[in-house]
């Protein structure tokens, strides 16, 4: 992200939302919300004095809500501006109208509380999606406690535990009562390969991930044991294998294949009750800490995204790709690329691929000055219009437009024009036309007669 | 044809963003539907004109399916709302001036919905079979004489 | 041979009689217009209600559609089937006057240089029994057209109604063929003879629509350049073609092949100069303003058609003033013209 | 009325207020008007107002070129609307001179009541619930509501809705909705055969003459479909197969912007009932979309938008 920040040909708006967006390919025109951090980016040095100072603490989003951030803050230690952000619903300035404490420190007089969102409105010649997923919430499951377990907790909390700027400076403790723990249950699967939760996909990143939080478990608490239940180990990546077998022979990971049933307290144990269905039995587990393996699941808002940007979405609301196969970077709406998890659950190779690919389409499609379209596309036959202007109605991207033209005798006259590069050719236009004297190309009233005939013989 | 072997022939005029690449997808899922329907691809529902269904019909062809995209989900944003104004209407004239429902059908099928292509394309052929083959426009008389 | 008469509640029989070996049409009703239609064995009281028909009996013999030929790609080229009238012999039963004159008018333009198969075939095997006119309709001029509600040359045999009783006359050998061929009928008296002139004197006398046409071949040319007139009388026209559908000597026609890929037909169907697509050529269309078409058809009835063939193509059977939605009406335009 | 129209128009035209008046004359037939198209202020002299004035007159500003003082009623008040939601007239372009309408004569219906009698009445006049006629020189009355359009029974905008002059006051519905759709009912009843065979016969008789599609002010195509050659969707020629498509295309067309003016059905010369098409149609776009021809001049037309909600039960 800093190198990004640093190249000259890249703007970054963090803290900003797309509200808008119409054109097309090469031209589309965007709106686009900056929303008011309350913190100047031109005079914040980053000094940080700001963050230090603030009273009001908050569960840290970043920490999985496993440490606190003040009221003004920056996201995490790497993020990119260094800047803080004001948060409305926690800061004292807004909820009892008093403190300013921050002002009154910040050297470079860059907090402003009367700061307003901003709407920046431009030209872009082409657009990447790469809004990410949300984690699967894995409350759903209430045979796992259903969040009421302080230590059940996601693979991601893991995550931060391991950090060194983590929550607890990179110690592995339980969340319950700060002890190491001795023996670990990893739970695979959980929000994937399950109908009954509505995620019949697999994540494709967890079995990895929970090899990999097996062998730093091991590696920071060499006394731990860790257990994992699986339904299968997916591991068809580069290397990946290899991982997973090292992981149990190696560190010892003890996997079980099998779902777990139920977990429960006893005593400062969480007692984990599952099935092994390799021997055929079941087993009971007494657990210190369990790590839910949760899975991918689209950004809860994607649906919106997608309808502001004229893209499809499948019914767990990631991005619909052009065609699996041989278009997954390109979207229906040219110009619009995918990258990342948006589009379905990827690992990071996979989205580093992705990535590039959408950066290389973007930069083959900004070598020419011209491109090539299909040539579906409406035309008018202005003879024989009448002008009652049906067509423009229905157009979705105002791809009809009228123009005034002068006939040989002087006299001027009114017709419409389609704009050949707006349109999408999708037709409505033509069978709005009560008299066929708008057309597309392509797909011609002639073409589908033909084609009718044929298959009616 | 002979009545006893005769097997329905019916059109489906499907958009190419979702219908058609559901019919596709139950394709490559090996699901099978009737092979009674002869598929032609249109760019979006909207394209429909309802002189398509009603040529289809004059020259015998036994039923006609138009399928796209659900309301929200057109690749164009709007065509499948404005389609679905014009099939309301053509829905209710049609039966209105005596042609048999089951010959006329219009769907909603997503690229994603491959299963329910099929089942759409199966309970349609089921529907114009039983109503029987299309004798709407024929006629016993030569033009001209 | 002299009169015949037969009683009008014997015409059922007659009818059933005829209809045996050869195609008998009649006026009828019950399609919710009145047309000729085939004999159907139920109801002859059309001498109680007819006025006239609303599809002219040009239609018998130039239909709205008829196939000319089939073709079909064979393996030396095209094979081609000409489809013409089948030949059975037809009585038209019920014709008025003015229609009777009007086929003697499209007979001139299908046997002329080029002899038209399909409609003389079907003239030569038609017998027209015309019907005199005891009560002509509001929209009736024939009289300014020569043309007598009570009498008629230009049917075989005609027929007067003269109250319980329909009066027969032969007037061509066709119709002295027919007329003894018929039973049931029985000698009329001089009485019955004078009462049928006396009906159509009386229906002459009704009639006060009117055109005058003298001198209206000149008047006619010096209007053509008046295009504020036409486009003063064109304003009220729909350019719909009802008045050429409905007018017994209005004989436009289109041809068209409908074209299967390997076989078709080639067919003929009337077309109407008001249409705008009738004289549409690639580029350009003479008559693409309304009052130019307008004034083609009154100049074709009235000037074109008389230089041609020395008669005026209309009979003033005045079913384009009826027929009419917006009440253009042939009497007002040609009137204005004289009046110009 | 016909007094204060005359002297209205004759105004708007001295003084440039308008090019041409269109409204109502003396037919040349008996009992009927006709259209009366006119820039000359002499002609205003014939201008009628009776319960005879059958023609929609909203097609002609169409065509005519400027502005037009134009007469109608009710239900050619919504034609007129209509058209100018499909931007075919402009408002502005247009003075209405609306005439409050208590139901127009059928002649048809009144030459079933009287017979041939009908080409010898001199003189007609509604008076009261009647309607008086002078035949042979004695007076004949008959209910007035008995011999006006069936479309009459079903107005439910008498007046018109949209105008600049209303001669007269203000007329307010007298509906026999179920005598308006007395057909079709009667269709509604039959089972799908036989309503098929009943359009199979009606359109048997049609002679193509397209009529219906020219008085029709909702066909306002530069070029018909029916018109287009490549591909050539319905033939030239009169089969009954595409006689009845192309009927029920042009059904589909005007859908939305018939007015159920009944203008179609009085033209056709050969009695098929279009009407019990078109009118059908006027119930179901109500039904679906809950539009009502010609009411807002300043709506889209309802081909021309949608809604989300739209119905959409009949989708599989």
């Amino acid at each position: 992200m800093v190198e990004s920040s640093q190249n000259d040909n890249i703007e970054i708006l963090t803290y900003s939302e797309v509200e808008e967006v119409g054109g097309y390919i090469g031209n589309f025109e965007v709106k686009i919300r900056k929303k008011a951090r309350l913190v100047d980016l031109e005079k914040c040095t980053g000094c940080g004095t700001c963050y230090q100072k603030c009273p009001v603490k908050v569960p840290s989003e970043f920490d999985m809500e496993m440490g606190m951030r003040k009221a003004i803050y920056v996201p995490f230690p790497q993020a990119v501006p260094n800047v803080p952000v004001i948060d409305k619903e926690h800061c004292r300035m807004f909820t009892k109208g008093k403190c300013s404490i921050c002002q009154k420190l910040c050297q470079a007089d860059a907090i402003d509380y009367e700061q307003e969102d901003e709407i920046i409105e431009d030209k872009f010649g082409a657009i990447v999606v790469a809004t990410g997923y949300d984690l699967f919430d894995a409350s759903v499951y209430g045979e796992y406690g259903g969040g009421r377990f302080k230590d059940v907790i996601s693979g991601l909390q893991l995550e931060r535990l391991i950090s060194p700027s983590g929550p607890t400076g990179g110690h592995i403790i339980r969340p319950s009562d700060g002890k190491e723990p001795k023996n670990v249950v990893f739970i695979q699967c959980v929000g994937s390969r399950d109908v009954e939760k509505g995620r019949p996909y697999c994540s494709n990143v967890c079995c990895m991930y929970t090899a990999k939080h097996a062998v730093l478990l091991k590696e920071h608490l060499p006394e731990v044991q860790t257990n994992i239940f699986y339904m299968d180990i997916r591991s068809p990546g580069k290397n990946y294998e290899q991982f997973v077998q090292r992981t149990m022979e190696q560190f010892g990971a003890l996997y079980i294949r099998g779902r777990v049933s139920k977990i429960y307290q006893r005593g400062d144990k969480l007692i984990v009750k599952g099935a092994d269905t390799l021997a055929a039995c079941q087993v009971e587990v007494e657990a210190d800490m369990v790590v839910l393996a949760t899975g991918i699941t689209a950004r809860h808002d994607s649906k919106e995204v997608a309808t502001k940007l004229g893209i499809p979405y499948d019914e767990f609301g990631f991005f619909t790709e052009l065609h699996p196969k041989l278009a997954p970077i390109e979207t229906v709406t040219s110009g619009v690329f995918l990258t990342g998890a948006c589009q379905a659950p990827k690992d990071i190779p996979d989205t580093v691929a992705s990535a590039s690919g959408a950066a290389s389409k973007v930069a083959a499609l900004f070598s020419s000055d011209r491109m090539s379209m299909a040539p579906l596309v409406s035309t008018i036959d202005t003879s024989v219009c009448s002008m009652c202007k049906a067509c423009m109605e229905v157009c979705p991207y105002g791809a009809i437009q009228e123009e005034e033209i002068t006939l040989r005798d002087g006299t001027k006259k009114k017709q419409l024009t389609v704009l050949e590069s707006v349109c999408h050719g999708c037709g409505a236009c033509v069978s709005t036309c009560k008299s066929s004297c708008i057309m597309l190309r392509g797909m011609t009233d002639e073409q589908i007669f033909d084609e009718l005939m044929a298959v009616a013989q | 044809m002979e009545e006893s072997n005769w097997e329905p022939k019916v059109i489906g005029f499907l958009c190419h963003w979702c219908s058609y690449a559901g019919a596709d997808l139950s394709g490559s899922a090996r699901l099978e539907y009737p092979h009674n329907i002869r598929i032609i691809r249109i760019p979006c529902s909207g394209r429909v004109d309802p002189m398509f269904i009603l040529r289809a019909l004059q020259n015998g062809v036994d039923g006609v399916l138009v399928s796209g995209c659900h309301p929200g989900d057109c690749h164009y944003q709007s065509g499948n709302f404005h389609a679905r104004r014009k099939f309301a209407v053509i829905n209710r004239l049609l039966k209105y001036v005596g042609i048999e429902p089951e010959r006329v059908q219009f769907s909603w099928v997503a690229a994603s919905e491959g299963p329910k292509m099929a089942q759409v394309i199966k309970e349609f052929v089921e529907g114009v079979r039983k109503v029987g083959p299309n004798r709407l426009f024929k006629d016993e008389k030569k033009d001209g004489e | 041979m002299g009169y015949k008469k037969i009683k009008k509640d014997q015409l059922k029989t007659l009818f059933n009689e005829l209809s045996k070996d050869c195609s008998l049409f009649v006026p009828s009703g019950s399609k919710g217009y009145v047309g000729f239609d085939p004999w159907d064995g139920n109801s002859a009281d059309f001498t109680e209600w007819y006025g006239n028909t609303t599809i002219p009996p040009k239609a018998l013999f130039f239909p709205p559609v008829e196939a000319m030929l089939r073709f079909r790609k064979g393996e030396a080229g095209y094979e081609i089937e000409e489809l013409l009238p089948n030949g059975r012999p037809q009585i038209v039963f019920g014709v008025r006057p003015c229609d009777a004159r009007a086929l003697k008018i499209t007979d001139i333009l299908f046997s002329d240089t080029y002899r038209d198969p399909y409609y003389l075939k079907r003239r030569e095997n038609a017998t027209i029994v015309g019907l005199a006119c005891n009560e002509p309709c509001d929209t009736c001029f024939c009289t300014s057209l020569d043309i007598s509600p009570g009498e008629s040359q230009d049917v075989d045999l005609l027929c007067t109604d003269i109250g319980d009783e329909l009066l027969m006359e032969a007037v061509s050998d066709k119709g002295e063929d027919l007329l003894s061929k018929m039973s049931g009928l029985s000698d009329a008296s001089g009485e019955e003879e004078s009462k049928a002139k006396q009906l159509g004197e009386s229906a002459k006398e009704k009639i006060t629509r009117q055109i005058d046409t003298s001198g209206l071949l000149d008047k006619m040319r010096s209007s053509f350049e008046n295009r504020e007139y036409w486009e003063d009388v064109s304003r009220k026209c729909m350019s719909c073609g009802i008045c050429t559908y409905v007018c017994p000597t209005c004989h436009c026609f289109d041809i068209c092949d409908e074209n299967n890929k390997k076989d078709g037909k080639r067919v003929r169907n009337w077309d109407s100069c008001k249409f705008p697509l009738f004289t549409r050529m690639p580029m350009e269309n003479p008559r693409h303003e309304k009052w130019r078409r307008i004034r083609q058809r009154y100049h074709h009835k009235f000037e074109y058609f008389q230089m041609n063939f020395e008669a005026i193509a209309c009979t003033g059977c005045g079913r384009c003033i009826r027929e009419c939605p917006v009440n253009v009406d042939v009497t007002e335009i040609i009137g204005g013209i004289q009046a110009l | 009325m016909e007094n204060r129209l005359k002297e209205e128009a004759g105004k708007l035209l001295k003084e440039g207020k308008v090019d041409y008046i269109v409204g109502y004359g003396k037919g040349t037939v008996n009992l009927r008007t006709s259209p009366l198209i006119t820039n000359k202020e002499e002609d205003l002299e014939g201008l009628v107002i009776n319960p005879f004035i059958a023609n929609n007159l909203s097609r002609y500003p169409v065509e005519l070129k400027g502005r037009v003082g134009i007469v109608v009623k009710g239900c050619d008040s919504r034609s007129l609307t209509s058209l100018m939601q499909d931007k075919k007239v402009k408002r502005e372009d247009l003075i209405i001179f609306g005439i409050p309408c208590e139901g127009v004569v059928d002649l048809k219906k009144l030459a079933g009541q009287i017979g041939a009698e009908i080409d010898r009445v001199t003189d007609a006049e509604k008076e009261g619930e009647n309607l008086t006629l002078q035949v042979d020189g004695s007076k004949k009355t008959i209910p007035f509501r008995d011999v006006i359009f069936d479309k009459c029974y079903g107005c439910e905008h008498p007046t018109p809705l949209e105008y600049d002059v209303l001669l007269g006051s203000e007329v307010t519905p007298n509906l026999d909705i179920e005598k308006s759709l007395e057909k079709i009912k009667a269709l509604d009843d039959m089972d799908t055969p036989e309503r098929w065979d009943y359009w199979k016969e009606q359109f048997s008789k049609c002679i193509r003459c397209y009529g219906c599609r020219n008085v029709c002010p909702a066909c306002f195509c530069e070029r018909c479909f029916v018109d287009v050659n490549m591909p050539q969707w319905v033939a030239t020629y009169a089969t009954w197969q595409d006689n009845l498509t192309f009927q029920l295309i042009r059904t589909l067309h005007v859908a939305g912007r018939c007015s159920d003016c009944g203008e179609c059905e009085r033209a056709c010369p050969v009695g098929i009932p279009l009407r019990s098409l078109q009118r059908k149609m006027v119930e179901e776009v109500k039904d679906l979309f809950g539009h009502e021809v010609g009411i807002d001049k300043d709506a889209p037309p309802v081909f021309s938008h949608y809604e989300a909600t739209d119905p959409d039960e009949f989708m599989k």
